[in-house]
């Protein structure tokens, strides 16, 4: 084990993050990339930090996703750039969309429990594009009949939409501002007048 | 009587206009093929175009309660069904599994209507209202609905940032990282083997010496890492003598079984003189 | 045409250098990047010089190769970084394990002879993996027709398997008819006297 000065060790961090096509995670850093190495865990994040702040006015910066670090060209001349890139980005179906959603904010969940949601059946072919986009993934089967898959979604969802951690998904839309609260409320109304009603009528 | 009470909650619910005025609508695509669906009714030739910009029927039901103030409290029965046969005709020729889920719905609200007619007694005590139960898969939905714009929305590789691709210089090697072999995957290897062909070929093997087999190859190497001399090096040369006499029995065996296989060759140019050896 | 100050028309490039996956060439930097503004040949040579400067003592550094610009991982660090990118090799297959075996229990032996054994053909990328994997090497050619090249087993071979010599090699279960016996065994039979009758045995 040989120790390391600060200025080497956020090289080679600074460097992995930059040569890893995927999100570099802490992990991977202390016992891939500085295994031979004796170097704490607060020297890890400091250097991190510090790279951090070098690339602060640059045009990438350093961002934390949920499997880890990786640098981004900054939003500001995201939009400039992506003219060189004759690759449009996929758009999405509502269906694609709605049983991601599903998934993300109801996980774990099985393609029956997505239909009863969504009214719809879900193709294999959509389950399909979902797993080969390695967004979501089966993490075990639900006891009932047929023992369908539970699915969840992966790490790599969570990097593509830029979060940290499901928390960090967007808010559901709260009841109060359903469409439907009117009419719920009415129902409630009327059960409880008919049940008033009900027990007049039985204790006549 | 029921049907006077609900009369009256319909009067009441105009309140609520207001609200359903300011709900977000930019998700109607096909708004413009749809004219007036005052409840159900969806013009045949539209019927494609509906059957792309709806996720299905909890959607399209949705859409009619939010734009159209359809009541499912006070559903039209008979012209709903009469116009979801028409459409199911229809959508068979198109997408029948969808016409199927259309048709469940339609048998939903029909069966929501019929109880809402029934007399009152007749309703149990623990049995729901079964609106309530539609509309709480309908809320169920739409929250689904909006969360999946919502996901739509969120920064996203590709779409909304790119991700930096740094190469490494390119002399350097990467590390091939060979798989794991154990030896005992080696032996049940070469035992699968046996067991298949030893039906047919057990009676042509011979017993064979490992350690003859290895000698083998050890000369073989021998004789080919050694091109002084034409490739030729003593026959002696050959034997260890610290290996005794089974070493020295082993590395003759060995020479005899390749020569027989033509895989070296002496040559001894006069009687009792050096005999050479080399691979041929 | 809008022009461009000094610190944006670095920044844009920087971020096109970062975000393209091949070298960006100068002329898409001009032609397709800043189309749209009011840029010299020589502010654009300038803003690359000055990005180049910036990342001399980092971690990776502006190159210029054949088809344009790039970052690069300098070569200091690049051989510690490579280490995070070995890829899990996939388990050998059944016919790679058994050439192997094959080869190691029965050397030297041809292609051939394997393929004999085996009731299958034996594929050239197989042989070539192990061959590349030094566990085994080709000890001359067998004077048949064709003069097929012997294999046998390297000393890599043993080192992996910590072996010492080939004797090592575990026992085959005994296998009825089998021909492979016991070392000792062997050894031991090859007496003097015993050694020319064993001989006519095997020739036999």
């Amino acid at each position: 084990m040989t120790s390391l000065s600060k200025q080497k060790l956020i090289k080679l961090i600074e460097g992995a993050i930059f040569a890893s096509s995927s999100p570099l995670s802490l992990m991977k850093i202390k016992q891939q990339l500085l295994v031979e190495y004796t170097v704490s865990h607060q020297q890890v994040l400091n250097a991190i930090a510090e790279i951090s702040l070098v690339y602060k006015d640059r045009a990438i910066n350093l961002v934390e996703v949920a499997s880890g670090y990786r640098f981004q060209v900054v939003d500001s001349i995201a939009s400039d750039i992506a003219v060189l890139f004759q690759e449009k980005a996929p758009k999405y179906s509502r269906a694609i969309l709605e049983t991601l959603a599903l998934i993300a904010y109801r996980q774990p969940i099985t393609r029956g429990e997505i239909e009863d949601v969504r009214g719809v059946s879900v193709s294999s072919h959509l389950i399909k594009t979902l797993l080969e986009r390695d967004w979501i993934k089966e993490v075990g089967h639900k006891e009932v009949p047929g023992r369908p898959a539970l699915l969840a979604t992966t790490k790599e969802f969570l990097d593509y939409f830029s979060l940290k951690s499901l928390a960090q998904l967007p808010q559901l839309m709260p009841l109060s501002e359903s469409s439907l609260t009117d009419i719920e409320m009415q129902l409630a109304n009327s059960e409880s007048e008919e049940s008033t009603q009900k027990r007049e009528t039985e204790t006549k | 009587m029921i049907q006077h009470l609900l009369n009256n909650k319909m009067n009441k619910k105009s309140s609520g206009e207001m609200h359903q005025q300011q709900l977000p609508l930019a998700f109607i695509r096909g708004e413009a093929y749809i004219n007036k669906p005052q409840d159900l009714f969806i013009p045949p030739d539209a019927l494609e175009v509906i059957l792309e910009t709806f996720e299905g029927p909890l959607d399209l039901l949705l859409y009619l309660i939010k734009k159209q103030k359809f009541d499912i409290l006070d559903l039209p029965i008979a012209p709903i069904t009469t116009q979801y046969m028409h459409y199911v005709e229809l959508m068979k020729n198109v997408k029948l599994e969808l016409a199927a889920e259309y048709l469940v719905m339609a048998a939903i609200l029909a069966e929501i209507k019929s109880r809402l007619l029934l007399p009152k007694l007749h309703i149990e005590d623990e049995e729901v209202d079964p609106r309530a139960e539609l509309v709480r898969r309908l809320q169920e939905y739409e929250v689904i609905k909006y969360a999946a714009l919502n996901l739509d929305k969120l920064p996203r590789m590709e779409r909304d940032f790119l991700c930096v691709n740094t190469n490494l210089p390119e002399n350097i090697p990467m590390r091939a990282n060979d798989s794991d072999v154990d030896l005992m995957e080696l032996v049940s290897a070469l035992q699968d083997v046996l067991k298949r062909t030893q039906a047919y070929e057990h009676h042509h093997i011979a017993k064979e010496s490992l350690s003859t087999r290895e000698r083998m190859s050890k000369i073989l190497n021998i004789l080919q890492q050694h091109t002084d001399n034409e490739g030729f090096i003593a026959f002696e040369a050959l034997f260890e003598p610290k290996e005794g006499r089974n070493g020295v029995v082993v590395t003759f065996l060995a020479l005899l079984e390749l020569l027989k296989d033509h895989l070296v060759e002496c040559i001894q140019t006069n009687g009792f003189g050096r005999i050479n050896v080399r691979a041929s």
